[in-house]
């Protein structure tokens, strides 16, 4: 670790990774009260637990990006943080603010946290991942702001490198694409309409430079290839993710209101919008093919590994499957949807976090790599994690498309709770499928406590017994 | 002649090629904003209407219900309930909520009062009528 | 050196006015002459020539890695065939 | 015509690499295909839709279309030349036919603006009917394409008359040639889909 201050990057991971296991779990409850209606019922209403759910996945997404960014930019500038204590207050507000949120939702019914917190004053709650109350809204604004500052202060002072120019740039995206959650129009065309804004232009937009640029990072620090290499690709994934994502947002306004001509627009650009995930992929494969040392931390450039190939399933793969207008008047709000969500957000954006806590936290704790035994544990996590997730994804899509032909492809089409009654079966695979995603979790977590560094003689007389 | 890919110009790629298409989706919205009013009726929003969106923001109803095919999929597509159920139902069915059958999926009750429940049917009213390109495919949403 | 420039700027001279001559050829067939399908096929195949004068002439792929020729001339053949098919099919199955 | 096999063989070695900076032929393969998945879904859309697009297609002015391609091909036309007078070192010459490519430049995008305004006059807007979303779509974007292409042949210009650019290190002129090429090699494509076949 080359510069103090991006120890501050440590609470940033393990707050990171306790919110996960809070997102987990209420992924588990939410999931069971699809199995089971009335059990929980009194105590947690199915909405409490879904938003709950997902401000957790966006919160604790947030966290290990503002972590990998303040342990990249000091890296990539070559100067010091330019205040570290702004970033640990910065740490705490947000914390509580989230917690605080969280808490909100499931001890009170979403009408009285609305009464409670003065929405009425500026009405802003109620849309998906913008159900937090005003308040905390105005509190997260006011992180990103410090966030922001302090991180372009740090580049300003230093080396600007692409990597961290454009991971600077990309949090500035997200902080900007945030704004339009304070515009709520009565028009539920137009709310939805600028909705996307923050939703795809965070995640099929800004979003997408986080994991160039941090594949970039781990490339360039694990394989030692040289960094005019990495630029060039994180520029072209950067160039295509926003040339196909601009207009791709099309896909989105189908059939919310918007006209028709975005049903052309939208299917041709948004079938573009696999090809950075794909790039990524080759960047990160030929780059670890022709690497120039090899890393002691394998499980990280599994994870970089895993990362792509999942992003390009999860994001490209199923993305696309659902996204030409024909098949989405079909599939539009169904499982289907879900499926893609599940898979993509765990491809593209979870296992990127991970990778960067994968290989920044052996080094914010003093040693290049983690012992064997430690990076065996996580490996075992990484496997169990990632087919956890594509039986979700695959539960999900199965229920998808029994929603399609039972409900809409059909000349008689059922009412929407008897089909729910016919994909009982696929909700159990999703919830097994997620217990079984809770302990490859918690076998990722075990790695952290087996005690030991790297232990290079060890490794060398055992490389050498086997070759 | 040797391959040029230079740094800079990838820059230049990935700057123009963003700049560009964000100018094109800006045009396209623009046209988008004038059309809305006109392909949802955007003059028939009542207070009541404007109301009974508040009322399902507040109670997040989109939290398991979706409205032109946006939100939780836990309970059905709202968009179609007016013309599906009609009022008269939907006002019932609200009101003798949770029905408490074992293992089903439950709906709380948001305890309106009769206006209230008036306003919300008014805004699932008004939604119904968006011009959604023709979707959902049938009633049942 | 200097010929050879002389050569090369008379060759692009004369591209430039074979397109134009195609240019004006399409045209005056639209114009004057009532639509079948041997004009479609026509029309296009004139479209896929100047197209590659343009690439291989203009753009300079033909002094380029044959990859490129081969990957430019197939985007023209897969674009032109579709175009070509559906403008063949068109009037047969609206009647 | 004088072939070039005839040419002496060290002069053009058939194994060069693209003209300019790869980076910019990324952006050409990706413009092509995006350009191509639409004029393949345009020649489909109008065989199911025959009727719709046989009308409308037969308000479109085929003679201004055609002068659009005229000036289009005399625009590449100059910037072949611009790069040949870089490649023999005379940046003047470059310039000038930059220059003379930029007006050409400017006079198809008023042709496109006096089309866009008839249009306009005629209350034609994207929402009119399935062939004027796929035509004004695919003006609109061909526009912004060629308004694009010439702000890249300005600064060039502007870079060559301050001498960036010499006979050996001339790619930036290359660069914005091939990027000039590509849009007209759409338009001749998009002249016969739009307004030559019906």
């Amino acid at each position: 670790m080359q510069f103090k201050s991006q120890a501050v990057a440590k609470p940033y991971f393990i707050a990171a990774l306790g919110l996960f296991i809070g997102q987990i779990i209420l992924g588990l409850l939410a999931g069971f009260e699809y199995i089971n209606g009335t059990a929980l019922f009194p105590y947690l209403h199915f909405n409490m637990a879904r938003m709950s759910h997902t401000n957790l996945l966006v919160v604790w997404l947030l966290m290990s990006f503002m972590g990998a960014a303040y342990f990249v930019v000091p890296d990539e500038a070559q100067t010091e943080l330019y205040s570290p204590k702004l970033a640990l207050a910065t740490f705490w507000i947000f914390l509580i603010a989230g917690a605080l949120t969280i808490l909100g939702y499931l001890t009170m019914s979403y009408s009285h946290l609305a009464a409670a917190t003065y929405n009425a004053l500026w009405p802003t709650m109620g849309r998906g991942y913008l159900e937090q109350p005003l308040p905390t809204k105005i509190g997260i604004v006011l992180v990103m702001l410090a966030f922001l500052f302090n991180l372009t202060m740090t580049i300003i002072r230093g080396r600007k490198t692409t990597i961290g120019v454009l991971l600077v740039a990309s949090m500035w995206g997200v902080a900007l694409l945030y704004l339009p959650a304070f515009y709520f129009p009565v028009d539920t065309v137009k709310d939805s309409y600028s909705w996307w804004w923050i939703v795809h232009g965070w995640v099929e937009g800004d979003w997408e430079l986080v994991p160039a640029s941090l594949v970039g990072y781990i490339m360039l620090k694990t394989t030692g290839v040289d960094r005019e290499v990495v630029d060039k690709w994180i520029y072209i994934i950067g160039a295509m993710a926003f040339m196909s994502g601009f207009l791709g947002i099309g896909h989105h306004y189908y059939y919310i209101g918007a006209p028709a001509y975005w049903l052309w627009i939208g299917s041709i650009f948004s079938a573009l919008e696999p090809v950075p995930f794909l790039l990524l992929i080759v960047f990160a494969f030929t780059t670890i093919r022709n690497r120039r040392r090899d890393h002691p931390n394998k499980a990280a450039l599994l994870w970089v590994q895993g990362e792509t190939i999942m992003a390009f399933l999860g994001a490209g793969v199923l993305g696309f499957i659902i996204t030409l207008a024909p098949v989405q008047y079909y599939a539009h709000g169904t499982n289907l949807t879900a499926a893609h969500g599940h898979l993509a957000f765990f491809g593209a954006y979870v296992m990127i976090s991970l990778a960067t806590i994968s290989y920044a936290m052996p080094i914010l704790r003093g040693r290049e790599a983690n012992s064997i035994a430690a990076q065996r544990w996580e490996m075992t996590g990484f496997w169990v994690m990632c087919v956890s997730m594509l039986v979700i994804a695959s539960a999900l899509a199965a229920a998808g498309l029994v929603t399609i032909f039972l409900q809409r492809y059909t000349a008689n089409p059922l009412p929407f709770m008897e089909v729910q009654q016919k994909e009982a079966v696929f909700f159990w695979i999703r919830e097994i499928a997620g217990l079984g995603f809770f302990t490859g979790l918690l076998i990722y977590l075990r790695s952290f406590f087996v005690k030991g560094g790297y232990n290079y003689a060890a490794y060398a007389q055992q490389a050498m017994s086997t070759r | 002649m040797q391959t040029i890919f230079t740094k800079a110009m990838a820059r230049n790629v990935f700057l123009g090629g963003a700049g560009f298409f964000l100018i094109a989706y800006l045009a396209l919205s623009y046209d988008t904003w004038q059309q809305i009013p006109k392909r949802d009726h955007a003059n028939l929003i009542t207070p009541a209407v404007a109301e009974g969106k508040y009322l399902v923001d507040t109670n997040d109803c989109m939290g398991c219900h979706t409205i032109n095919g946006e939100g939780a999929y836990y309970a059905p597509e709202l968009d179609v309930s007016y013309k599906t159920y009609g009022p008269a139902f939907i006002r019932a069915w609200m009101m003798s909520q949770p029905t408490g059958a074992p293992g089903r999926r439950q709906m709380p009750n948001f305890h309106f009062t009769q206006d209230q429940l008036t306003d919300v049917i008014a805004y699932l009213q008004w939604v119904g009528n968006i011009n959604t390109n023709g979707w959902p495919p049938n009633k049942q949403g | 050196m200097i010929n050879i420039q002389r050569h090369e700027i008379r060759t692009a001279t004369f591209v430039w006015l074979l397109l134009l001559a195609f240019t004006l050829a399409t045209y005056l067939i639209a114009t004057y002459v009532p639509f079948g399908p041997a004009i479609v096929g026509i029309v296009l195949g004139v479209t896929f020539f100047k197209g590659r004068l343009v690439i291989c002439h203009f753009m300079g792929v033909r002094y380029c890695r044959p990859v490129w020729r081969v990957i430019m001339m197939a985007y023209l053949l897969v674009v032109g065939s579709v175009i070509t098919l559906a403008y063949l099919a068109a009037p047969v199955i609206n009647h | 015509m004088l072939s070039s096999e005839d040419m002496p063989r060290q002069v053009k070695s058939r194994h060069a690499a693209l003209p300019g900076d790869f980076a910019i032929w990324i952006f050409i393969f990706a413009e092509l295909a995006m350009f191509g998945v639409f004029f393949m879904v345009f020649a489909i859309t109008r065989t199911l839709d025959y009727r719709v697009f046989e009308a409308s297609q037969r308000t479109l002015d085929r003679s201004l279309g055609a002068i659009d391609t005229a000036v289009l091909i005399t625009g590449s036309y100059a910037v072949v030349r611009a790069v040949y007078a870089i490649r023999r070192g005379v940046a003047r010459a470059c310039t000038r036919w930059l220059a003379v490519a930029i007006g050409l430049g400017g006079t198809f995008l008023f042709l496109k603006m006096y089309e866009f305004h008839q249009d306009a006059l005629q209350g034609i807007t994207l929402s009119t009917n399935t062939f004027y979303m796929f035509y004004l779509s695919l003006m609109f974007l061909h526009f912004m394409h060629v308004l694009m292409a010439m702000i890249i042949l300005g600064v060039v210009a502007w870079k060559a008359h301050a001498g960036y650019y010499s006979a050996i290190d001339h790619a930036g002129v290359e660069t914005a040639a091939s990027f000039w090429h590509m849009v007209d090699l759409i338009w001749i494509i998009l002249f016969i889909l739009v307004y030559v076949l019906h």
